[in-house]
Formats: structure tokens, sequence, C-alpha cells
């Protein structure tokens, strides 16, 4: 299942996917704290880690030349129930960003909802649950394993697919990114299955209990769930109508609040500075075409040659050259600093 | 496997340099977590041509380093380590946009210049997350997500599993110990040990967790995880957080280093 | 106080698996006795111990502590009272650095920073590990390992100590520090052990389990000088009990000292142990 | 046979985190010889044997194992000679019965299934857990665990024995059958333990390291007897060198025997010990 990573998401779709997940995980919460017993907690952290240390084992796809790993949404889901999955996916999750980079914190967001929320709210309750509706097995554990996961790697890879697109960080045109997700899915949905199916029917086996308390909790009604799934869609909408709006109104988000908040009382100096810089820079030309209308561009980036940022031989050599100077400048101040503690070091020891 | 227990060591390295007493260590963890969450913000705002107006940001994680006394080549390593899987992606890129730019006089194609803007961002956005663990860890981290709100029952979540993939990876380095000791001329697990490997290593976990969690209990614990004294928020926190977006918002709307290259080459 | 009282009636328990590890128990513990419990391995020592501490709950009977049964709803009161050191210090110890770790119980109490802090290090040095103090937990070894274990307990400043083979990969001195920090500790005390010769310094009352039932209850030099009774339950008199190699040859002077002469004869030959 | 002889020369190690566990050691094992290695919690003693078996490379120095030096590319030939059981038996236990546990060994060497049946049988026959055969490691008592692990290696037959502190955790019975199987052990055995009594009876040479290095290195009579010795690395003398309850009163008789009674003042009051 592959993560997305922060530099490919644009802070519009990262945010609205934040807010879904945090709603979910709110609700989650919520619904756990209810019927939390002794067992749960530690029984959680254990899956978490489990699944953890599952997604570092990479396999490769057969005929693709490509390799994947596992998701482990499912196995969260049936072995703790749907809330307590979802929230174990995102604290793996959440530690994954902060100590590998694997992810990240800003496609956060993304990522819980792509792995955790189509397993634990989609998969889990209308399809494994179907298939074990009248007890369990080991073929219907089996079956419905299988079929869960591969629905649920289906849908969250499409998700990967949009989030991705929406960014607009890449280049990929929509039906070859596609057509280069399903498929890998698809093959990491029958390992993945293969694999949950194999894990639950042993835990079945030697820990019946830890799969019966999951399957009881009786709290996944399905009015609920539905109530569940319009707040949702509501929250999408919305949140990502408004996200977009000014998205596209304000390509860079982050410009139109800066502009937002420098109007207020306690910020207006950076206000003040921003309007005579770019005075300055509209009459020393320093800056040749890069100001805001340069984003303007970007909206139409996808579509039209001209999209592409005015480039010209002087700004290109003068960014260069200048490029190189920060980079210098930035570790020259920071080879200067280490000197300086490494000597304070010295003559202190 | 070799990458399991990698990950645990790599881990428990960002644990060790979290307690070191630096001045960037001493910042308030909330203060910590929202610039490093104002820095991502900035740096993935920009858009996906942009490669100069991103080198300004590099300035961030290289104080970091400097003022947090951080090792540099142990965490370039794992940053590399992620490398690749953003290569994987973005190397697409050149293949789909084959439309050429002038850059500096030479022609190059579009796809190659996202494809550079990506991973330049990768690199930096991943080295922010790291620098953000490295230098508060993971007991005072769980404290911002408090101060956040962030309910007790996820934070503990988020406390417990990361406590438990220490025990449970060391459970699987000390089985791989065993098993390549008394298998001596094998290269590996072999397949058909799979099965049994991993359902034990679940339920050995599942009877080391519950200790571990009765051993918590028996020692009072109720669900807070109280980590000493943190301080409460002072004037230097919040001058650190100013400062530290003030530059991250100048350079985001101004190119700094076309700004300096065309002074420079102006003067010349 | 009697309150320190424990009382164990008719206790049954069954692993999950169906294993019949505890059957019919019954014994009390008065306030302030130090009590020994031995057993050859898989009696189920440390199974009884997780009874106690309600960390499982019997299949039948019931523990009372001080009068209160112990059950779910009472644990929390319970388990301010016990402290306890499991025989797996790997279980024990999970937090980031030894002294961390020590002053989880009391900052779990609520307790001034200081007084964390001086419970912390009285705690450490009580066991001799004020140097581990900012190590990590997993980097120590198997001894020092055990040390903190019993330190983290410590801290928290139990009415009822319990304690899971203590002394078991401790370093003789280490040994030692234990046996004399037990002594002095006045309260109720429970310790399991195969280590006979701290458990004789130690306890002066023991109970012997075997396959999960009590064998015999008495007091420490009783039992522990019965050899056909330590036989039949898969243990052997103490050390210090045993023939000594030096007087070795005036045997069974005293009834309770037989065979076994623990240096073997070649040692003893190169030791050059003439009897004078 | 020399390729039994097993030599390490100027040995160094750090562990990750910049801990020195290892410094400058050197010594030559010959084949047959039994060597304990004694020491404080902590000094070392796991880490040097890891560093005999491969687990972890040495920084500076070498290890040789008849005349091969260990690398990663010599370790299966290496390893097939020698069976260590780790400090902590969850170590070692992997498979989901006992049984399989220890034919896993054999098994590998491609034996016929009834070779490896015998093999297995003699190796839980002589730790004395054949009643434990299909039960599943993770569900046994600490000792339980410990007798599986050594029955583990037993059944692989190694050349060299490397065990670390392989009584800790065992009943009294437990312990003196490993203490004959060691006894009864003819090629070379390399020993760790807290348990000096099991290292005077199964040893025949000490190596004593102190913070890394070594502090003394000679016959088990020599060392175990030299009290200032093994009080100055944390040690005691054993049990059966300390002044016999029965005789204590004759103090000093043997220039070795010293002070501390371990029978303490009162249970000695209790158990009538007059001097006749
Ligand atoms: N999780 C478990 N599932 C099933 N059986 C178990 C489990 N843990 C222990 N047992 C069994 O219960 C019995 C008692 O175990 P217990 O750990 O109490 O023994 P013990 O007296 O502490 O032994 P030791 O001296 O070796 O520590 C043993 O026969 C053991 O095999
Ligand atoms: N993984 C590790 N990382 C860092 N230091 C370690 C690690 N393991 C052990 N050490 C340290 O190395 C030293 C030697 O440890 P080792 O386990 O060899 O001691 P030992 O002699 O076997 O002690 P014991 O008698 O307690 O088993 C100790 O100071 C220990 O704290
Ligand atoms: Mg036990
Ligand atoms: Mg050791």
């Amino acid at each position: 299942m592959m993560h997305m990573a922060d530099a490919l998401i644009s802070p519009a779709v990262g945010g609205t996917m934040l807010a879904t997940t945090a709603g979910v995980a709110a609700y989650s919460i919520k619904k756990l704290q209810n019927e939390l017993d002794e067992k749960k907690i530690p029984l959680m952290g254990v899956m978490g880690a489990f699944v953890f240390a599952a997604q570092m084992i990479n396999f490769s796809i057969p005929g693709t030349g490509s390799s994947g790993h596992l998701g482990g949404g499912m196995l969260l889901a049936i072995l703790l129930g749907p809330y307590a999955g979802f929230l174990t996916m995102a604290s793996i999750l959440l530690i994954q960003a902060l100590f590998f980079g694997d992810g990240g914190l800003l496609a956060f967001g993304c990522n819980v909802f792509n792995l955790g929320f189509y397993t634990c709210f989609i998969a889990y309750p209308f399809i494994y649950k179907w298939f074990t509706r009248k007890g369990i097995t080991s073929k219907r554990i089996f079956a419905g394993s299988m079929a869960s996961a591969l629905v649920a790697l289906q849908l969250g890879a499409f998700s990967v697919v949009l989030e991705t697109l929406l960014s607009g960080k890449t280049e990929l045109p929509f039906e070859k990114f596609v057509l280069l997700m399903q498929p890998i899915h698809l093959a990491i949905g029958i390992v993945e299955g293969l694999v949950t199916a194999a894990i639950i029917t042993f835990v079945w086996r030697a820990r019946p209990d830890i799969l019966e308390k999951a399957a009881n909790e009786e709290a996944f009604g399905n009015i609920s769930m539905k109530k569940v799934l319009t707040a949702l869609s509501i929250a999408v909408v919305v949140v990502g109508g408004l996200f977009s709006w000014f998205a596209s109104a304000n390509p860079d988000g982050l410009e139109w609040s800066i502009e937002k908040t420098a109007g207020t009382a306690e910020l207006e100096a950076p206000d003040g500075i921003h309007e005579t810089l770019s005075e300055i820079q509209s009459k020393t030309a320093l800056l040749p075409d890069y100001d805001f209308k340069a984003s303007e561009n970007e909206k139409t980036a996808g579509q039209a040659e001209n999209a592409w940022p005015a480039v010209n031989a002087g700004t290109s050599v003068s960014g260069i050259v200048g490029g190189a100077l920060t980079l210098a400048l930035a570790v020259f101040t920071g080879w200067v600093i280490m000197l300086i503690k490494r000597r304070k070091i010295k003559t202190t020891a | 496997m070799s990458n399991m227990i990698n990950s645990l060591s790599n881990m428990r390295l960002l644990d060790d340099l979290a307690r070191k007493e630096t001045f960037i260590h001493r910042i308030h963890p909330l203060i910590k977590l929202l610039t490093t969450v104002v820095y991502l913000t900035v740096v993935v705002s920009f858009e996906r041509y942009e490669i100069i107006g991103l080198l300004p940001f590099i300035f961030y994680p290289i104080l970091i380093f400097a003022f947090a006394e951080l090792p540099v080549a142990p965490i370039l390593k794992m940053i590399l380590l992620i490398e690749p899987f953003i290569i994987g992606i973005g190397i697409l890129n050149p293949l789909f946009d084959h439309s050429k730019v002038l850059f500096g006089g030479i022609a190059i194609s579009k796809g190659w210049v996202t494809f550079l803007s990506i991973l330049i961002k990768c690199s930096l956005t991943v080295t922010a997350s790291i620098l953000l663990i490295a230098t508060t860890g993971m007991d005072r981290f769980a404290v911002a997500l408090r101060m956040l709100k962030i309910p007790k029952i996820f934070v503990l979540q988020i406390l417990l599993t990361y406590r438990y993939i220490s025990v449970l990876i060391e459970e699987v380095s000390r089985m791989i110990r065993a098993y390549s000791l008394r298998a001596p001329g094998q290269k590996g697990l072999k397949w058909s040990a799979w099965g049994s490997f991993a359902g034990q290593i679940l339920l050995r976990t599942f009877e080391r967790a519950e200790r571990v969690y009765q051993a918590m209990n028996l020692r009072g614990f109720t669900g807070e995880y109280y980590t000493g004294d943190i301080a409460k928020l002072s004037f230097k926190d919040l001058a650190y957080f100013a400062a530290w977006s003030l530059f991250f918002i100048i350079a985001r709307i101004y190119n700094i280093p076309v700004l300096i290259g065309s002074l420079f080459t102006g003067v010349i | 106080m009697s309150h320190h009282k424990i009382e164990v009636r008719n206790l049954y328990f069954s692993y999950p698996d169906g294993h019949k590890a505890i059957k019919n128990m019954s014994f009390s513990i008065y306030h302030g006795e130090s009590i020994g419990i031995i057993g050859a391995n898989g009696a189920g020592k440390s199974t009884l111990l997780m009874l106690l501490m309600g960390v499982y709950f019997p299949d039948g009977g019931e523990v009372l502590v001080g009068d209160v049964r112990v059950t779910k709803k009472t644990l929390p009161m319970i388990r301010q009272r016990l402290g306890m050191v499991f025989q797996d210090p790997d279980d024990q110890l999970f937090m980031t650095t030894v002294y961390e770790d020590v002053a989880f119980g009391p900052r779990n109490y609520k307790l001034e920073e200081e007084d964390v802090e001086r419970r912390v290090m009285q705690a450490l040095e009580k066991v001799g590990i004020p140097h581990l103090k900012d190590r990590a937990p997993y980097k120590l070894s198997g001894g020092e390992k055990r040390s903190a274990a019993i330190a983290s307990v410590l801290s928290m400043q139990p009415d009822v100590l319990i304690m899971d083979e203590p002394t078991s990969g401790l370093d003789p001195k280490s040994r030692r520090r234990v046996i004399d920090l037990l002594k002095s500790f006045e309260h109720t005390k429970i310790i399991t052990s195969h280590d006979l010769d701290m458990v004789l310094e130690t306890c002066k009352r023991i109970i012997v389990i075997k396959k999960g039932e009590i064998a015999a209850d008495g007091t420490a030099v009783d039992i522990l000088s019965n050899e056909d009774l330590l036989n039949s339950c898969g243990l052997e008199l103490p050390l210090s009990l045993q023939k000594c190699p030096v007087c070795g040859t005036s045997k069974g002077k005293f009834g309770y000292i037989h065979e076994k002469i623990v240096v073997d004869k070649e040692a003893k030959k190169e030791l050059r142990l003439t009897r004078e």
C-alpha cells in the first residue's frame, strides 16, 4: 500500500483530508470510550506495532517489477473492531511520519484515510461482516478477508490517485496513473488478503477470545454508520469546496491566509513590509515576473504550455547564482555554529 | 528483516538524541510542533516547478542540526532511505512530460524540473519531521498533543504503540538470531517456517504486551502519562515561533535566491 | 493494621488453554510477615502472585486483601498498597530511561517533582544503580535490568512487597544488597525464589507449592531443613544447610545435614582440604 | 583436535550508542577445557559470548575458532560447531511446541526423522522435561523455558557448548541436573554464571571480567577462594567456600574462609546450632 508523502500534496488537499480524518477519529474515540475494556488497550498497541513492523517488509509484485507492502487495515479492523482499528492505524502512521518521514505530517490525513477509512468503515462492516454473519469458520474468514482486502485496497489506491492529481504536484495524466495504480494494488490486495486470512485464522485458533470480542462489538448499528457517512460526505464537500475555492482564487491558500492575518491588527508590520517590498520590487525589477501574478499561471499549468512561469535566461542565471549562494551561506552558517559550539564544549571541559 | 532492525535502531537513536539538553531541545514541544507544521505547509505550498525558491528553506534544518548538536551522517542516512520511494513516484514525471524549457541557457525537460522540485520538497519535509522528533522525543511530543486537546485515549494509544514496536521488533530480532544460530547453513528464513514465525511473534507479543500493560497498571497508571515538569510557554518559545514563521513567510513571498542572484550578477 | 492481611480461600485457576495451574489453595498472611513461596519449576508460584495482584482472576475461590475481595472494581484501591516485581524484568521496564521508569509510579500518585526525584534516587541507591539512571532500559545487561525493575517498585513505597525471583541473574554483591534490602523492609513481603539460601535469610515462614497445590506451610527452618519434603517437591537443601566442605567428614552430626558434598572430589583435592 | 581451540586476540567492542563493553581482551581456550566466565552485572560477559558466536562483530581484534577467523563468511561453518544457550530463554525458542523447537537444529542437519526423534527425546530427558514436549514454549514457566532452551542446544550435539547463566531461574533439582550434564559433557564448554558454586563444580579454569577487561584468569580454586579479588570485582566467595554454619566458630582455619555467616543470627538460633 502506498503512502502519500508531504511533498506530493498541496496544503488544500492535505488540510481537507486532515480535517476529515480528525472528524472520523473523534467519532471513533467517542464510540470507543463507552466500551473500552482493560484488555483492549494493550491489544491495540500490540496490533499497531505488529502492523507497523509488517509494513516494513516489502515484497515484490510478480510481473510488475515493483514492490509493495501490507496496509494492515483489514487486520486491525477484524481484530480490534472498526473504531479501535481506525485509531490504531492513525497512531501507526503518525509514528511513521515522525520517525521515518514515511508519509508525513501534512499527508497524515490522506494516509489515515486511504489505509484506515476504507478498511475499517467500508470493507469491514459491509464485506467482512457479511461473510462472517453466520458465525466464524476458517473458510468464511478466508473469503471475507480476501474480498474485503481487495475492495479496500482498490478504494485506497483510487483515493491516492485522486489526492495526487488534485494536489497537482506531478505530471501524471489521470488515466495512466489509474492504470498504473489499480492493477498494482490488485496484486498487493491479493497478498494482503492472504496474509490477513492466515493471521486471523491463526489468532482465531490460538486465542478465540480476541476475535469474539471484536466481533461482538454491537455498537456498529447501521444507522450510526449511515450518519457517519453522510456527515462525512458533507464535511468533505464543505471543507473541500472551501479549500478549493480559495485555492483557485488564490492557488496558494497560504498566501491568502497570510494576507488575511496580515490585515489584522497584531500583524500589521508584515503587511507594510510586504507592500513596500513589492513596490521596491516593481520599481527595481529585481524580481522579474516573480510575484503573485505568476501564481495565476499555475492554475492552468496542467493545460497550456504558456502556463510555465516565465523563465528567461536572465532570471535563470540569477536564480542559479542566487541558489548556489543561498546554499553555501546556509551550509556555512551551520558549520560556523557547530564550530563555535564545539569550541565552547572544549573550553568548558 | 534487517530493515526492521535498522528502523528500530533508528528510532532508538532518535530517542537518545531527544534526551540532549540544548537550547532547541528546551523549546516547548508544542512550539516545535507548530513551527514544523508551518514549515511543512509553506514548503509544500510551492508550485511544482519551483526549485530555486525552495532553497532558502534549507536554513531551517541546517540551523536545527547545528544548534541541537545532532549528528548529520546517521540522520542523513535515514532521510536517504526514504528517497527511493519518492524517486519512484517522481521519476514518472520526466516520462510523462517531455516538453522542454530553457533553464540557464540549457534546454531541459519540464518533467525533470518537477521531479527535482518534488525531490527537494521531500527532502525538506522528511528532514523537518525527523528533526522534530529528534529534538523533542516521544514523551514530550505526547505532551504537545495533549495541549492541542487531542483525546487522552489516542495519545495513550500512540505511546503504547510506540513502546510495543520495540518490544515486537526485539522479539523478532531475537527469534531470527536464535534461528540463524541453529540453522547455520541457511540464508534467511525457510519459507515453511514463516507461518509459524509470524504467528509466534504475534502471540508472544500479545502476551508480553499484556504483561507490560499490567505492570503499568500495578504502578498506578490510569491512562495519563506524567512526564515530569514541562514548563509553561515562555516568551522565548513564542519568539522562536514568531521568528521562524516570519522567515518562512518572507522566503515564501520573495524568491530570496533570485533576489541575491540578481543583486550579485547586477553588481558584477 | 489488619488491612494488610492477605487471605486466599479455595483458589482455583486455569490458563485459557485449560492448563490447571492452581488447585484449591488456601492460606492467610498477616501484617509484617515475611513469606517465602518455593516449589519446582512450573509449580505455580508466579501464577499465584499474579492472582494476588489481580493480574489474573481466579476461576474459583477468592483473594482478600485486608477484607476487600480482589475484583475488577476494587483493583485500583488494592494495587496502591501492593508492589510487585515480575519474574521477567523486561515486562516491567517500559519507559525510555531508567530514571523515567522508576519515576513512573510516584508520578502517577501526583507527587511533586522534587519528591519524585528524591524517591527515585533513594530507590536507585538501594539497589546500587544510581549510575545507570540515564541509560535506556533495553540497553542494560540482564542483571542491571533486574535491579532497575526492583527500584521501580521500591520507589512506590508499597505496604506489601511481592517479588518473583528477585535475585535471579544478580551478581553476588547485588544479591547481597537485595537480601539486606528485604531484611530491612518492615511491612509484609512475599517472595518466590529458587535461591533457598536467600529465602532462608529473609523469610520466617515458607509455603511450598507442588503442582499447583500447597505441599507444606511452616517456619523457614522447619521446612528448609526437611530434606525429604524438599526432595519430593523438586527442591534441595539450601547450600548453607548442606554438608560443609570443611567439616564435611563429620557426617550426620545434625539431623538435617546429610549427603551431598558441594565441592566435588577433584576440586577438593586441589584445595588440599585435609582435616586437621 | 586443534580446531576446537578458541582464541581471542585484543578484542574491542562498543555498542552502537558508544558504550564500550569489551576492551582489549585476549585469551585462548583449548580443546576439552571447561571455562567459567564470571563478573559483576554489566561486566560484559554476555557481550563476550555474543562476540564468540559471531552474533556481534568486534570493532578491533579478532576471534579465531580453530584457526578460522569469525567473519560473516565463516559464520555458517563456525556455528555448526558451537552451540549457545542465551541468557534469556525467550531469545531461544521460536517454534510452536517444545518438541519442534528441540528438533529444529537436528532437522537442519537433514537427519532421518527417527534420529531426530531420538536426539530430541535424549535432550529432553537430560534436562528433565520430556513431559513438556507438546506444550507451546511461550506458555511455559520461567524455569521450564530455560530447560527447553538448554535442550534445544543439546540436541544439536555441538563440539563447543556455550551457556549464558544456564542455571538462573532453575529449581534446585533442575540446577543439579544441569550441573551433572555439564560435568558429563566432554568437549569444550564455556559458562557464565553468578552461581559461583555451580562454576566451582563444573569449571576448571575461570576468567574474571571487570568493566569489559580481564581482571584475572586462573584455576577455579585459586580464583574462587581469593576473596579480595572477588570482592573487588563485585563478587563474593561461593557459598560452599564461605564459612560453614556448623563449624562456623573455627574461623580462619583455612586462609580463604573469612567473615560472612550465611544463616543469619536468628535462623541460627532457631536451628539451635550449638557447637558440640
Ligand atoms: N500463559 C500460559 N498458558 C498456559 N499455561 C501456562 C502459562 N503460563 C504458565 N503456564 C503453566 O502453568 C504452570 C505454572 O506456571 P508458573 O509460571 O506459575 O510456574 P512457576 O512456579 O512460577 O515456575 P518457575 O519457577 O519456573 O518460574 C506451568 O506448568 C506452566 O507451564
Ligand atoms: N544493546 C546495548 N546497547 C548499549 N549498551 C549495552 C547493550 N547491551 C548491553 N549493554 C551494556 O554493555 C555492558 C555489558 O553488558 P553484558 O550484557 O555483556 O553484561 P553481563 O556481564 O552479561 O551482565 P549480567 O551479569 O547482568 O548479565 C553493560 O554495561 C550494559 O549496560
Ligand atoms: Mg515463575
Ligand atoms: Mg549477561
